[in-house]
């Protein structure tokens, strides 16, 4: 049979993100793979040296348009490790309930796409409305909808409101009285079973070679998450379970998600119950004139896509030396969906890229 | 009598246009309804029909337009030999075998000028298309023999009102299990959810329709309204008894749609393979049992 | 942990808190077989790749950032910054391709903004950039400033009646 | 619909149409793409005013360009915009197409869209909020009431300009012109100038 070089991206509808595949094809099935990234670059990391160290948070937010604040947590991690600034305990929990909720939405965000790409407009429907709902949430806190700015070396930028806790309670109510829907119409559905069952397959062993974190791995059957191995913010104050299948295919990859998410809430109820009083914030030196001492750090947390990083170098100036994030989309992006694409058919790209929850800015940066 | 005929196919295509696309609207509201929206407004098919002929189009050669054109008169045809309420213009010739020959005109038309485009997703949705119109064939045909059996019969205006006497064909003992393998292809002659594969325009970016813009986006568009009013009219004109008017048929044929609608908002689509293995799975095994039933009653 | 790769390899130095960070300096030549090493000894989960442009010593330093997928909870707590120095002209280092299966796009990506030469890599096209740059971007004497200005800045608007240049 | 509007359907529905059913272009240009989900889906449905995502420029009439334009991505801006039917609008979403945004000095970003294709309307901010989509919309469709929204025109009569600033960017474009290019007249018109 003839083969066809198909080009899925980067303007196409199956496509979340600026993002490209291109594919040999032949007839129906997907001979080889080759992803084509790039789409986003804008150098942040090369723009990140010639701002300051507080001009640096309004470009950090922006290399993940999906989930911001586990890219601010990462900056200001990285800093406060630098400078050797504590968190009073307040911001911690205060920080962990944030990101959780930052979790939920994303994981959201990407239960919309997962259902729109199957064509369950009608889960997508929802899942962007309950999202909305959590951005609320962020607007009241922090003032934007999308990018937040909140987190902030030595805590966060402000303390809740008042009443805060009882709307977040109540807004996670809401999300939660509708998990049973969506178990009916889109997580017990044979159709999402037929769909995703057996596709884009990897193993254990294969996702351990190529890098795989986050609910990628944790689909496979390994138990890793580095809110346990390593916890920051307040995740060693409250029990938790890392939700784990054995499968590791697109089907386990989404129940992994929706599993997540529900641990995530409980854990947000659980971190509003033990919240402590106290200061949500430590002073820090003068901005315009703060210098940080030569070192260099390597700091890491596990965003709603897997394990994220930054290594951060600095040269006792008031400007990075050198930043590198290791975002976890880029090894899922360019050698994993590669690899998963092989011997599937075209239907199914769409599928298994969304379900390895790959996006297309963390990858470019 | 020839002023009347012409007037009567006038009136027919026109109608079935217009009813196609407000079906198309009325889709469109639905599934906004269901997906906790407001949806857009019922003429939005017409204002968009509107649009497209003001635009330019780009054409990809004589062949792209002349398929065009061969589809939406093949769907046209077909939509002359069904019975709207009492009104059929052509119920002198033909009958069923004719309709179900000249079904299969619409498709090869898009096929051909969709590959005429030469664009890869355009020539993947036809294959798609044609696989499809596969799978629904045979299911298709022998549901129509036994319906054929049972009225000894091959004209569709003599099944309706043979209905009008005795009652709907979907209650009467030996066909209502050919009646019920009908709905299970239904969606697929529609071209809706879970057999919505042929556009999926989130894998093959809207399929055969790729390439079209402006006036063929236009008349794809009215072929597509046709097409949904050819399934749901054959449904209610052979299981529902038809209509003694107009009115009375309209009704007929919104209800019936509402029902695939609610189907079509809440289930995903299938994969191409999953979706033939499915129609000649169960609708397949369905009509075969109803092609015994009515040829053991029968004789 | 430092003390046996200290016996182990010659050459090298280390330093860390030992419970969550080590790092370990160590000559261009040696940094193949201490990858393979330490992935042996169970470090197989290859975070970054980085590298550090040090202008005033005319050197660049590649970092590998390697943890554990398995082991004990001590160990998945480690990280181990493996550093090399290389110099700045006419940079060439070799591949960890065949160690790690992942390392292919972040040396891609190496090459393309240091302008570092990987030895061995099956396939070193461009990943991100469409334009060509006479200094790899990411380097420190290139000025995206200027760079900004000189390019984009001289492209002229279409209508000039508004009045903007 | 507003009962005010048959008569103007009447006399221009071409222009009606455009202005009632635009079909928006989904092409994930930038980071503003995160605020077009929730624009068409249910907290603010865009169906309402006739503006859905389409597949393919082909079917297209408007094109948002959401976010920051890098230099690889611009090659398929352009393409795509040359193969949308005409009449079509350009509408540029959040701060950075207008002239860089907070990406004023990165390397690989171009900075004002409208040097290289024609933009009808501009919504500022960082991110803009759904309702600004609306807005833009209303915003458009007055434009297109009074006939100004011409990008399209533009870009045909100094497609020459356009063409030539494209190819400064992103070196010789491997597609031929879309309308013809006046080599020579602008040569001659040089010369005179010197």
């Amino acid at each position: 049979m003839r083969e066809l070089e198909l080009y899925f991206g980067p303007q196409h509808l199956g496509m979340v993100g600026n993002f490209s595949i291109t594919l040999q094809v032949e007839g129906d099935r997907i001979v080889k793979a080759t992803a084509n990234p790039g789409f986003l670059h804008r150098g942040f990391e090369k723009l990140m040296e010639q701002r300051t160290w507080i001009q640096n948070f309004p470009l950090v937010c922006r290399i993940n348009v999906v989930e911001p604040d586990h890219m601010e947590l990462m900056y200001a991690m990285a800093v406060e490790k630098l400078a050797g600034i504590e968190v009073p305990e307040r911001a911690q929990f205060i920080r962990s309930i944030y990101l959780e909720l930052a979790r939920v939405g994303s994981h959201l965000f990407g239960l919309w796409a997962y259902a729109n790409m199957l064509g369950f407009d009608t889960v997508a429907n929802w899942a962007m409305y309950h999202r909305d709902l959590i951005l609320d949430l962020f607007e009241e806190l922090t003032g934007g909808r999308v990018y937040h700015i909140y987190l902030w070396p030595g805590g966060v930028r402000r303390d809740f409101p008042e009443g805060f806790e009882d709307r977040i309670r109540s807004t996670l109510h809401t999300i939660g009285s509708c998990v049973p829907d969506y178990d009916d119409t889109f997580f017990h559905n044979r159709l999402f079973y037929e769909r995703a069952h057996e596709v884009g397959k990897l193993s254990l062993e294969e996702a351990c070679r190529m890098g795989a974190v986050g609910q990628v791995l944790r689909a496979t059957g390994m138990k890793k998450d580095i809110r346990k191995t390593e916890p920051y913010a307040a995740y060693d104050q409250v029990d938790w379970e890392i939700p784990v299948r054995t499968d590791g295919d697109a089907y386990s990859r989404i129940w992994v998600v929706r599993d997540e998410m529900i641990e995530s809430v409980h854990m947000i109820f659980k971190l509003l119950d033990k919240l402590p009083k106290g200061e949500a914030y430590q002073r820090i030196p003068n901005p315009f004139k703060w210098k940080i001492p030569e070192n260099e750090v390597y700091v890491r947390c596990e965003s709603s896509r897997g394990e994220l990083g930054l290594y951060l170098v600095s040269e006792g100036g008031d400007k990075p030396c050198r930043a590198h994030f290791r975002t976890p989309s880029y090894s899922h992006g360019l050698t994993i969906l590669e690899k998963a694409l092989e011997n599937e058919s075209i239907a199914d790209v769409g599928n298994i890229m969304i379900s390895l929850y790959i996006t297309a800015p963390e990858i470019d940066r | 009598m020839v002023i009347v005929l012409v007037l009567q196919i006038l009136f027919v295509t026109l109608l079935s246009c217009l009813v196609g696309l407000f079906l198309i609207g009325l889709s469109r509201k639905m599934t906004a309804r269901i997906h906790w929206r407001y949806g857009p407004p019922l003429s939005q098919p017409f204002i968009d029909i509107v649009k497209w002929f003001s635009q330019t189009a780009v054409s990809h050669g004589k062949l792209f337009d002349a398929g065009m054109i061969f589809s939406l008169t093949g769907s046209v045809v077909v939509v002359l030999f069904l019975p709207f309420g009492g009104i059929c213009p052509l119920r002198g010739s033909g009958g069923l075998l004719v309709i179900l020959y000249l079904m299969l005109i619409a498709p090869l038309g898009i096929a051909l000028s969709a590959g005429e485009a030469a664009n890869p997703y355009a020539s993947i949705g036809v294959s798609r298309k044609l696989q499809l119109a596969f799978g629904y064939e045979l299911s298709l045909l022998m549901i129509l023999l036994s319906l054929m059996t049972y009225y000894r019969t091959v004209s569709i205006v003599d099944i309706v009102e043979a209905q009008i006497q005795s009652g709907w064909s979907l209650v009467q003992l030996p066909l209502v299990v050919s009646g019920l393998a009908y709905l299970l292809i239904m969606p697929a002659i529609m071209g809706i959810r879970p057999f919505e594969m042929i556009q999926a325009p989130q894998e093959i970016s809207s399929g055969p329709m790729a390439e079209y813009g402006g006036k063929f986006l236009a008349f794809a568009t009215l072929q597509h309204a046709l097409n949904i009013y050819i399934g749901l009219s054959l449904f209610v004109n052979l299981f529902l008894g038809g209509g003694s008017n107009a009115g009375y048929f309209l009704i007929k044929l919104l209800l019936a749609f509402m029902v695939f609608q609610v189907i079509h908002a809440v289930w995903p689509r299938f994969r191409i393979e999953q979706a033939v293995r499915c129609l000649w799975r169960w609708p397949a095994l369905l009509a075969f049992i109803g092609l015994i039933i009515v040829w053991v009653t029968t004789s | 942990m430092q003390y046996e790769l200290r016996s182990m390899f010659e050459g090298i130095s280390t330093e860390g808190d030992g419970e969550t960070r080590v790092t370990v300096k160590c000559r261009k030549e040696t940094v193949i077989t201490m990858l393979s090493f330490l992935k042996k000894t169970g470090f197989d989960h290859l975070a970054l790749i980085s590298c550090v442009d040090r202008i005033n010593n005319n050197e660049l330093e590649l970092v590998y950032i390697l943890s554990s997928y398995g082991g004990d909870a001590a160990m998945q707590k480690l990280n181990i910054l493996v550093k090399t120095r290389i110099p700045r002209e006419n940079p060439q280092f070799y591949t960890a391709t065949e160690i790690f299966r992942n390392a292919s796009p972040y040396e891609r990506e190496l090459h393309e903004l240091f302008g570092i030469f990987f030895r061995g890599h099956p396939g070193l096209t461009p990943l991100f950039l469409e334009r060509e740059y006479d200094i790899p971007p990411f380097r420190k004497d290139f000025d995206t400033r200027k760079y900004v200005k000189d390019v984009f800045d001289q492209i002229p608007f279409v209508d000039d009646k508004k009045g903007r240049t | 619909m507003d009962r005010n509007n048959i008569g103007k359907w009447f006399k221009s529905p071409g222009n009606m149409g455009q202005k009632y059913s635009l079909h928006a272009l989904y092409f994930c240009t930038g980071c503003g793409i995160i605020e077009i989900p929730p624009t068409i889906t249910t907290r603010w449905d865009a169906e309402r005013f006739g503006v859905i995502p389409v597949a393919t420029p082909r079917q297209a009439n408007l094109f948002l360009i959401t976010g920051y334009v890098s230099v690889k991505t611009l090659r398929y801006i352009i393409r795509s915009y040359e193969q949308m039917p005409e009449p079509k609008y350009t509408v540029g979403f959040g701060s950075c197409p207008i002239n860089g945004g907070m990406y004023w000095d990165s390397y690989n970003t171009i900075k004002h869209l409208d040097k290289y294709i024609p933009v009808d309307g501009w919504i500022a901010g960082c991110m803009p909020r759904p309702e600004a989509v609306f807005v833009a919309v209303t915003h458009l469709w007055t434009l297109i009431d009074k006939g100004m929204a011409t990008g399209y025109l533009k870009y045909r009569e100094h497609y020459t300009k356009y063409r030539r600033n494209q190819e400064k960017v992103l070196g010789k474009l491997e597609w031929p012109p879309l309308f013809s290019i006046e080599e020579e007249n602008e040569k001659s018109r040089e010369k005179v100038a010197v």
